[in-house]
């Protein structure tokens, strides 16, 4: 706080000096400036609360925030152009994350309502945190610098690295967070380390200018080395094979609102710095990383899930092995500007995956009760007969990360799939394929437990609260929109990943022969 | 480097962290040699300073004894170690044959101060003040963990009144 | 309404009566009978309109009719695109005719979450209708996977003993075969940019398509290998015993009346229709694992001790004939492949009714537990010997027409395959009258057994449509013929190229 | 052709009464059953004898095409019925000797229970029988061969409490069915090379072939396919086993189906496609050495049967036999007349067994009847005519039919005569035993009667009695019949009359026909061998009733393999029945089905979950590790990148 | 003059001696510090580019990195305090309650 109050005069002082961001700029961080202001009122308004009511005030706040943010969105989608001195780019590719961001965040503050209370956690840093951070992913999706990406990766990382550590009578909770945070700072200097390369070997740290400098052919060891470390990096974010092994124990031990945040949140922002770093950037010889990278995460993650009883644990496998699917998407760019599908499909997929698992996840947390004692799989046995539409909500979204019709999981799937074989990716999709049949068999293990079981009597079986209801709808119609009317998101998509690949092309078609931008 | 290699030979935390400082101090030594004296003076009062106060604190607080010989992990002897020293050779022979960087002198580059802040506050305005909100979450995250938890169920519920503190955090705070 | 504007709506009706009243049992209250009423009469709305199908169907014309096509989703080219011939239209009927059956058998057996059983059973049937009038690969792939969702909890949530490993089990089975499926309709999506069964079958003709010599044979395996785990094929074939015999009786008849020829139909309609110089090439050892099935799975029948399990074996033998009629390329084949998925339908549904209403009254399937109930349930023992007879392919009963159009057709192809598959005559009535003769000949063996009531109003209702039918079917086959036979024959038009192409060199 | 158009009411008025007492019967009155039976059984017969009047040697068939049935592509085979003089013969008999039988059913099925499923049961075999008879394409004839097939399976396990009957029932059609596989393929050779089934346009593309000389020809493999359905039905070697174990029905169902009509529908379908055997001469070498075969072997188990049906169930076969050997040597209309006297005496000798057997309470076993003359003369009476006819003693009807083709197979070869004569007499001889041992002697069955309180009839004990006129009205005109239906092939009348169907048969063998002087004393030894065969029996069952054990005793295992059938039951099960089961239980359910199939999807299964238990020690919960995981995997990233760069 | 390179190996082997820190040691603190002395040596790499390259933002991008180290640290070292509570441990071998 006190440095943020620091510094705003010096800032002005400076920006008298120099020609000053205008307006417009202003309007393309406009989400990311609301988020921060509610995070703030939240922080202030904490200790003005009585105690026993702040929990929903907060949150409601936060919620407003989200909200106030996410229409900002839309006026953010006005401005399209850098800002800030070409630190940050709104495109169609940064609008959809920013809002699928902040919707998720949105959605997972409303389900935490119910968590607050149960599991008696200080609401006032919970929600300053979850917008915090949500500021840091919106700021990933739009960054073309790599010290915004940087900072911000590092801004979500943290405040995730806290989040899971959150339920902090629980010996699980802070080992979860203690290992997130060891190897997410562990990842992030290989990240580091790849930038610092990328920048020994281009001389800039601006995406474009790097991307300049990798197009003109001619590409430098140093920049292979630096692309390896960087995907080190994004790959453990986005928990990709064989940078996955944190997942598992993480997501067990954080909150379970939580887990849907970051299973979902930052994993998409990770995803959106991936395609930028990747594609935008013209990554050298990333093409069999990425294909045997999404090979093993799907193998691995299925594998992995099919003998797990934990439901966290087990979706924990599952987010590997959709990171897996998802990759799919990325391998499919193997040249520039072929086409868009794959970016699109990868978009696509993380929308519906993120509409899917948060909503999952919701139902897992309000499920798990109090120091979330209900997690395993005998738990949920005869959940069907108990509480229906509990059930089948789960259902459903177990269904939807199957990949059944009229789910946005299929679609998900699908359009990575068709992605694939469109760009004659036989083999990666027949193992794609394969997975998800795998895949089938644990999910369904759930449902079975649900529906086909007796249930036991010692599990507590509570009507869902109206905030955790509203949650687990939006998560339901998201899902089911997406798996019936595709066609816009996906139109959106496309045309967001067009956006994004032409302003790639064209850095590279202006300057076919230049050396870089140095010297 | 001999910081650096003492850190991994220390047992005691303490050690470790004196001889991570020796690296940090001699590290800034080098940034001044490449003429970096803002970054190096940053080195010495953020990193030595700061940073390593903080660590020593820490070390002090929960009175680190010695490394117990445990029995550790064999993936991370078999292939971590490897990997690593493979990596760490293959990266080395790139940067020796692949890098075509020539030599450069000795405060070749100019670190001035003015420059640095021109470029930190016009440039990298944008990030400077997104820095203050990665700060925030640090203050925050560093409150909310820290703090004892029966501070958090007294937080929240005030009514009431008697609440054992957790026997073993009370132990672990007067050792 | 009159017909005309009816006839462009009418697949859309009839496909989605059954969710519309699914969706509407939602908000009834949970009185059990007021659900069974309403969800037996949404069935038998959907079965009246479907009638509308086969009456307005103009049965000379070869291509699809009632067709309705608009665009569902534009990026990936997917159409909501329906459309049935001579052949569909049957199986759409078959659906609707049995659902309303199934409604009634399942009156008094299920006991709780009732309301939940009529949901999934009328989502089921709107699932397998769109699975006959899908058009658009999309679309038939979304109610084809569609069907699994609902079978496979009918199965595990009101099943009996090991209904959970069986409910897995199916649907991991189907899951992973349909799964190549998609694999192939995605290759095809994305050579030819569309989702549409004529678009790609022109544009195969038409040899528009890049790559596709190389790839046709993959693609005809990723089709035939989802079929094939649904007909069941051998030795594909594992799940649908334990599937049988732990569904409830409900699920039972619509998996072997209806889910079955899933398969079957999509060999018909996909395997020989888009890939026909596949299809040919293919068809020897297709036909010989149809043989092994049919022989196979009649001795395996003849040997269980459980009457679900014998019929559920028995299916495997049955649809091996379909099988069979498909790949021998002959009008009379294909005739009676079609023939035989309807008279199977209903025969096979009828016996696992009765098979049913034996459980609900004993508690077991197994065919020790029985023995002379001809003496305390006259009307029953006549009623499943009627339907015996119908399975055993008697003449002038539905199931003779078409195993014996199958075997004529596939004699035709190849006579050993003819002579092969005629011995499942033999065994088929082995195994079937050896089951009747165990359960109801001879004295009553057990106390229980002699005073078991024999069939109520209820039951009666839900028998006699099914015996009425087989009997129709096989006095009056022309009826269906005639509708059959036009889309026959324009499913067997390449065929005839082909093979003037092989006699011209 | 003529079209009759009431020759479709001919099959479907039985099946009409049929229906209307199987559903409404059980509420009925027995009166009311009765009445529909034999009047939709009886109208037929009126219709027949009317159609008859019409018709003579010289006439057109009759056809009627009632409705389409199969219609695909190509092929189809429609509703439609014939009528020619070889069908109008069966249609007599068939209508005339069913409805006698239904009449007789009426008295001996009267206080059972299932009466109206009995009645049922018998309109419906007389649609079937009409069906087959009547049929104009071979898919119909199907039909009613398979629904006969369905009759006879209803009515043989019509007393379905008893476990044999059951199984009897379930045998002989399974037994059927196998001969219906060989029916079913001939059918499709025939659609593949004629690609119709209706006879005539298959018999007019057949006709001009020439005859095939050596080898397996298609007509040859048509014809003997079809003799492989035949021998089913009409119980030839080595199908017949499921006749007499048919006995478990009814006796009039004996009488009807396993003795008068049903089983001679094999001999009808060879006599109908006699343009496909005539060209087939290999196929109807098969057909006479089977039906020589069979009508001696038959015989010979005849001879020591105890079971008074058993003897004349193989007496049947034995018959069947000879009408095959008939056919086999082409001389089909000689076949036709012997089935149709067979049709007379062996019904009548069906009617009166069952009469006997009313008579004592239900007893069959003849070793308990004796000295019944006195006690049920009339019953005597015809049973001592049909005996007589069957025997071959002229001039009863048993004698012409017999004659006629034992001269015809002479002129084929000496070897079919020879074990045609050989056969009369053992024929002969075991008839005459059943006469004595049945009506001759003491009553040897008073004591024992108690023990069978429901064997063939619940009559209970008591004194034996002589049936009801309504039992014995048929028997006297069966009677009647049997003695004077021979003349109906005096001077080749009878083969005059079916000459338009078989013209080319007739003109070659009046060719051959060559002096009357062997066929004078060809009959004359038929009838001595007839009367040889008597006095034989006389002198071991009436004269000395002592003797027979006593040579059973000498012959030892020679006479038990005749008494038990020449274990033929028993090696059926050892080598087909048992290998089936005993192979589908234990090799394909339990070891490929489960063992195999089964088990390598659950191991696969099982094996995924395996290596997930294992993978899952990946994730140990150590830090370390995990950031070994992950430093392992950057530096293979690593490495492989800077391969790709550098190369 | 002294050639970038010896910068760059010396960076180099910095990172290579954090990463090994992070592997061999067993005190959570002490992986922690090898953590930052991974990072110092990206730092070097950073000082020695922006030399090499005579771009000052590589002297900026090291002032981010210094301030995300010491955020890093708070917010690192108040989880180890959080765990030592929980468990009463620094030892990371003995953190493994969450696993398989």
């Amino acid at each position: 706080m006190s440095l943020l109050a620091h510094s705003l005069p010096a800032l002005f002082a400076q920006a008298q000096a120099f020609t000053p961001p205008s307006g417009s700029e202003y309007m393309r961080i406009l989400p990311e400036l609301v988020l921060s202001v509610f995070g703030m009122i939240v922080m202030f308004v904490d200790p003005l609360l009585d105690e026993n009511r702040s929990q929903k005030s907060l949150g409601t706040i936060a919620l407003i925030g989200a909200l106030a943010a996410l229409a900002s969105t839309f006026f953010t989608a006005q401005y399209p152009g850098s800002a800030f001195w070409n630190m940050v780019r709104v495109d169609g590719f940064s609008v959809f994350f920013h809002f699928l961001v902040i919707a998720i965040a949105a959605v997972v503050i409303l389900s935490s309502y119910e968590y607050m209370a149960v599991q008696r956690i200080r609401a006032g840093e919970y929600y300053g945190l979850i917008l915090f951070g949500t500021v840091g992913m919106c700021l990933m999706s739009s960054a073309v610098e790599l010290v915004l990406i940087f900072i911000a990766l590092e801004i979500s990382s943290i405040s995730t690295y806290v989040l899971a550590g959150f339920r902090r009578h629980e010996a699980s909770s802070s080992e979860s967070s203690l290992k997130y945070f060891l190897l997410g700072s562990f990842a992030t200097a290989f990240f580091l380390y790849g930038v610092a390369l990328m920048f020994g070997a281009t001389g800039s740290t601006n995406i474009d200018a790097i991307s300049h400098a990798l197009h003109s052919g001619n590409v430098p060891v140093l920049a292979y080395v630096a692309v390896a470390l960087m995907f080190v990096g994004l790959g453990f974010k986005v928990a990709s094979a064989p940078f996955h092994v944190w997942t598992p124990d993480v997501y067990e031990g954080a909150p379970a609102p939580i887990v849907g945040l970051m299973s979902t949140g930052p994993k998409a922002a990770a995803f959106a710095v991936l395609l930028r770093v990747m594609f935008e950037i013209n990554a050298p010889g990333r093409f069999w990383l990425i294909w045997v990278s999404a090979a093993l995460s799907m193998t691995l993650g299925n594998l992995g899930a099919l003998v797990q009883d934990n439901v966290k644990r087990l979706l924990a496998y599952s987010s590997i092995a959709h990171a897996g699917y998802l990759l799919i998407g990325f391998a499919v760019l193997r040249d520039f500007g072929t086409s868009t599908l794959g970016v699109s499909a990868a978009m696509f997929y993380t929308a519906a995956y993120a509409a899917t698992n948060v909503g999952a996840f919701a139902v897992v947390s309000h499920f798990a009760n109090a120091g979330e004692k209900y997690v395993t799989l005998e738990d949920y046995a005869g959940l069907g007969r108990r509480s229906p539409m509990l059930a089948a909500t789960l259902a459903f979204f177990l269904m939807s990360l199957i990949g059944i019709p009229i789910t946005g999981g299929f679609f998900a799937k699908f359009y990575v799939l068709s992605a694939a074989l469109k760009a004659d990716l036989v083999g990666l999709t027949i193992i794609g394929v394969l997975n998800s049949a795998v895949g089938a068999y644990y999910y369904l293990r759930i449902i079975v437990m649900m529906y086909m079981r007796e249930p036991r009597g010692e599990v507590p079986v509570t009507s869902a609260p109206p905030a955790t209801a509203l949650a687990i709808a939006v998560c339901v119609l998201a899902t089911l929109y997406l798996g019936v009317f595709p066609g816009r998101v996906l139109d959106l998509a496309t045309q967001s990943a067009s956006q994004l690949l032409r302003s790639a092309t064209t850095i590279g078609a202006t300057l076919p022969s230049s050396t870089g931008p140095a010297q | 480097m001999a910081g650096a290699v003492n850190l991994l030979v220390q047992r005691h935390p303490i050690n470790s962290a004196l001889s991570l400082v020796v690296v940090m101090a001699s590290l800034a030594g080098e940034y001044l040699l490449l003429g970096a004296e803002f970054v190096a003076a940053v080195q010495v009062i953020v990193y030595a300073g700061a940073i390593m106060v903080l660590f020593v604190f820490t070390v002090m607080l929960l009175n680190a004894g010695e490394e117990a010989r445990s029995g550790g992990s064999r993936v991370a002897i078999l292939l971590g170690i490897p990997g690593v020293v493979m990596g760490a050779v293959l990266v080395a022979w790139t940067l020796l044959h692949h890098s075509n960087t020539q030599a450069v002198s000795i405060g070749a580059l100019p670190g001035d101060p003015r420059d640095i802040a021109r470029l930190l506050f016009h440039d990298f305005l944008l990030p400077f003040e997104v820095t203050s909100i990665l700060i925030l979450i640090a203050i925050m995250g560093a409150v909310v963990l820290a703090s004892r938890p029966e501070d958090i169920a007294r937080h929240h519920h005030s009514q009431s009144t008697e609440k054992e503190a957790p026997e073993f955090v009370a132990s672990g705070k007067e050792r | 309404m009159n017909s005309e504007s009816l006839s462009r709506i009418i697949l859309t009706l009839v496909t989605f009566i059954p969710l519309a009243g699914s969706l509407l049992l939602l908000l009834i209250p949970r009185r059990d009978r007021d659900i069974k009423v309403f969800a037996l009469v949404i069935s038998l709305l959907s079965f009246v309109t479907s009638l509308h199908l086969p009456v307005h169907l103009h049965r000379n014309l070869a291509g699809f009719q009632f067709e309705i096509d608009k665009l569902w989703i534009t990026s990936p080219n997917i159409h909501y695109h329906m459309g049935v011939d001579g052949v569909s239209v049957w199986l759409i009927v078959l659906t609707t005719f049995l659902t309303p059956l199934c409604v009634l058998i399942s009156w008094t057996s299920i006991h709780e979450r009732v309301k939940e059983f009529f949901i999934l059973l009328l989502i089921l049937e709107t699932a397998l209708i769109g699975v006959f009038t899908s058009l658009d690969l999309f679309l038939f792939y979304f109610f084809w996977e569609a069907t699994l969702i609902p079978m496979a909890l009918l199965i595990g949530m009101y099943g009996h003993g090991r209904r959970v490993y069986a409910a897995v089990k199916f649907f991991l089975y189907t899951m992973v075969a349909s799964v190549f499926m998609l694999a192939a309709i995605l290759w095809l999506y994305a050579k030819t940019g569309s989702f549409d069964f004529v678009t790609i079958q022109n544009a195969i003709r038409s040899g528009s398509v890049e790559n596709f010599a190389a790839a046709a044979q993959w693609l005809f395996l990723g089709f035939f290998v989802a079929f094939a785990v649904k007909v069941p094929l051998f030795p594909l074939h594992t799940w649908l015993p334990d599937a049988h015999v732990e569904a409830p009786t409900a699920g039972s008849v619509l998996l072997a009346g209806v889910l079955l020829k899933m398969g079957t139909y999509g060999m018909l309609r996909f395997n020989l229709g888009l890939f026909p110089e596949q299809s040919r090439h293919n068809a020897p050892w297709i036909m010989v694992l149809a043989l092994i099935g049919i022989i196979y799975g009649a001795l395996v029948s003849l040997v269980q001790p459980n009457m679900k399990k014998l019929i559920a074996y028995s299916s495997v033998s049955h649809l091996g004939f379909v099988v069979l009629g498909i790949f021998s390329f002959t009008n009379a084949g294909l005739n009676g492949a079609v023939f035989v998925m309807l008279a199977h339908g209903v025969a096979t549904g009828a016996l696992f009714m009765l098979a049913g209403i034996l459980y609900e009254r004993r508690h077991t399937y197994e065919i020790s537990d029985f023995g002379g109930l001809a003496t305390p349930m006259p009307l029953y023992a006549a009623f499943f010997l009627f339907i015996v007879l119908a399975s055993v392919g008697l003449p002038l009963l539905n199931g003779f027409i078409g195993e014996f159009l199958v075997l004529s057709g596939a004699f035709q192809a190849r006579p050993i395959y003819g002579i092969l598959g005629a011995t499942g005559v033999i065994w088929s009535a082995g195994y079937l009258l050896w089951m009747y003769q165990r359960v109801f000949f001879g004295k009553v063996k057990h106390e229980v057994n002699k005073i078991l009531p024999d069939l109520n109003v209820r039951e009666k209702a839900a028998l006699w449509p099914a015996a009425a039918m087989a009997l129709l079917m096989g006095v009056a086959p022309i009826l269906w013929l005639s509708s059959i036979d036009p889309a026959v024959q324009s499913a067997l038009a390449p065929f005839a190229q082909l093979a003037a192409k092989v006699v011209g060199q | 052709m003529t079209p009759n158009p009431y020759l479709w009411l001919i099959p479907v008025l039985p099946l009409a009464g049929a229906a209307i007492n199987g559903f409404f019967g059980r509420q009925s009155s027995k009166k009311a059953i009765s009445t529909i039976a034999l009047v939709f059984c009886g109208a037929p017969f009126g219709l027949a004898l009317w159609i008859a009047f019409g018709f003579s040697s010289a006439a057109a068939p009759y056809y009627f095409d009632f409705a389409h049935w199969i219609r695909a592509g190509s092929f189809q085979a429609d509703f439609s019925f014939y009528l020619d003089q070889l069908s109008l013969v069966m249609l007599l008999v068939v209508t005339g000797v069913g409805f006698l039988i239904h009449i007789y059913s009426v008295g001996y099925m009267w206080d059972d229970d299932g009466y109206y499923r009995f009645m049922s049961y018998m309109n419906l075999f007389m649609f079937f029988m009409l069906t087959l008879v009547l049929a104009k394409n071979y898919l119909l004839m199907f039909i009613g061969w398979e629904g006969v097939g369905l009759a006879s399976y209803l009515l043989i396990g019509y007393w379905f409490t008893k476990d044999s009957a059951a199984a009897a029932g379930k045998k002989a059609f399974i037994v059927n069915r196998i001969g219906d596989f060989g029916f079913l393929i001939a059918l499709f050779l025939i659609i593949r090379h004629f690609g119709s089934l209706d006879f005539t346009a298959v018999f007019d593309k057949i006709q001009p072939l020439q005859p095939e000389t050596t080898g397996a020809g298609l007509l040859t493999s048509i014809g003997l396919l079809l003799m492989v359905g035949a021998a089913g039905k009409s119980a030839q070697i080595p199908l017949y086993v499921w006749l007499p174990d048919a006995m478990e029905g009814p006796t009039p169902v004996s009488a009807l189906i396993h003795a008068a009509t049903m089983v001679t529908a094999g001999v009808y379908m060879v006599a109908r496609s006699h343009v496909i055997f005539e060209r087939a001469p290999g196929a109807l070498m098969v057909v006479a050495i089977v039906g020589a075969l069979t009508a001696l072997f038959a015989a010979t188990i005849g001879i020591a049967q105890t079971d008074i049906k058993k003897v004349l169930a193989y007496s049947t076969i034995s018959q069947l036999g000879y009408m095959f050997m008939a056919c086999g040597v082409a001389a089909f209309s000689a076949g036709i007349f012997h089935l149709m006297t067979h049709a007379f005496f062996k019904g009548l000798l069906f009617l009166a067994a069952g009469s006997v057997i009313h008579g004592i309470g239900g007893e069959q076993d003849m070793r308990k009847m004796g000295g019944l003359r006195q006690y049920m003369p009339w019953t005597f009476l015809t049973m001592g005519i049909a005996t007589l006819a069957i025997a071959g003693i002229p001039p009863l009807a048993g004698f012409w039919s017999k004659d006629e083709i034992l001269w015809k197979a002479y002129n084929a070869s000496w070897v079919y005569w020879l074990i045609g004569i050989v056969t009369a007499f053992i024929t002969s001889f075991y008839m005459f035993r059943l006469l004595y041992m049945t009506f001759f002697g003491d009553y040897r069955g008073a004591a024992t009667v108690n023990s069978h309180p429901h064997n063939d009839h619940g009559h209970g004990p008591g004194e034996p009695h002589e049936s009801p006129w309504g039992m014995l009205d048929p028997l006297v005109i069966l009677a009647v019949l049997s003695v004077v239906g021979g003349f109906a092939g005096y001077g080749n009348r009878f083969e005059h009359f079916l000459a338009p169907v078989f013209q080319a048969g007739v003109a070659e063998l009046a060719q051959e026909a060559a002096g009357t002087g062997t066929e004078h004393l060809l009959m004359g030894a038929s009838i001595f061998v007839a009367l040889l065969g008597w006095g034989l029996a006389y002198l071991l069952y009436y004269r000395l009733p002592q003797l027979p054990a006593r040579i059973a005793t000498n012959l030892g295992s020679l006479y038990r393999a005749v008494a038990n059938k020449y274990y033929v039951d028993e090696l059926y099960a050892i080598l087909f029945v048992q290998p089936v089961v005993d192979g589908s239980a234990t090799i394909l359910w339990k070891g490929v089905d489960e063992g195999v199939i089964d088990a390598t999807v659950n191991n696969s299964a099982d094996s995924a979950r395996h290596v997930s238990d294992n993978l899952r020690h990946m994730q140990s919960g150590n830090l370390r590790s995990y950031a070994g995981w992950v430093a392992a995997g950057g530096a293979v990233v690593i490495a492989y990148m800077i391969w790709m760069g550098v190369r | 003059m002294v050639p970038l390179t010896y910068y760059l190996l010396l960076s180099g082997i910095l990172f290579t001696c954090g990463v090994l820190g992070f592997l061999i040691k067993r005190n959570i603190i002490t992986i922690f510090m090898s953590i930052e002395l991974m990072l110092n040596g990206v730092n070097l790499s950073f000082v020695a580019f922006a030399a090499h390259w005579h771009a000052l933002s590589g002297q900026v991008f090291v002032f981010f990195v210094m301030v995300v180290a010491a955020a890093e640290a708070a917010v690192g070292l108040a989880i180890i305090i959080a765990v030592y509570r929980t468990r009463e441990t620094l030892n990371v071998d003995q953190v493994n309650l969450l696993k398989l």
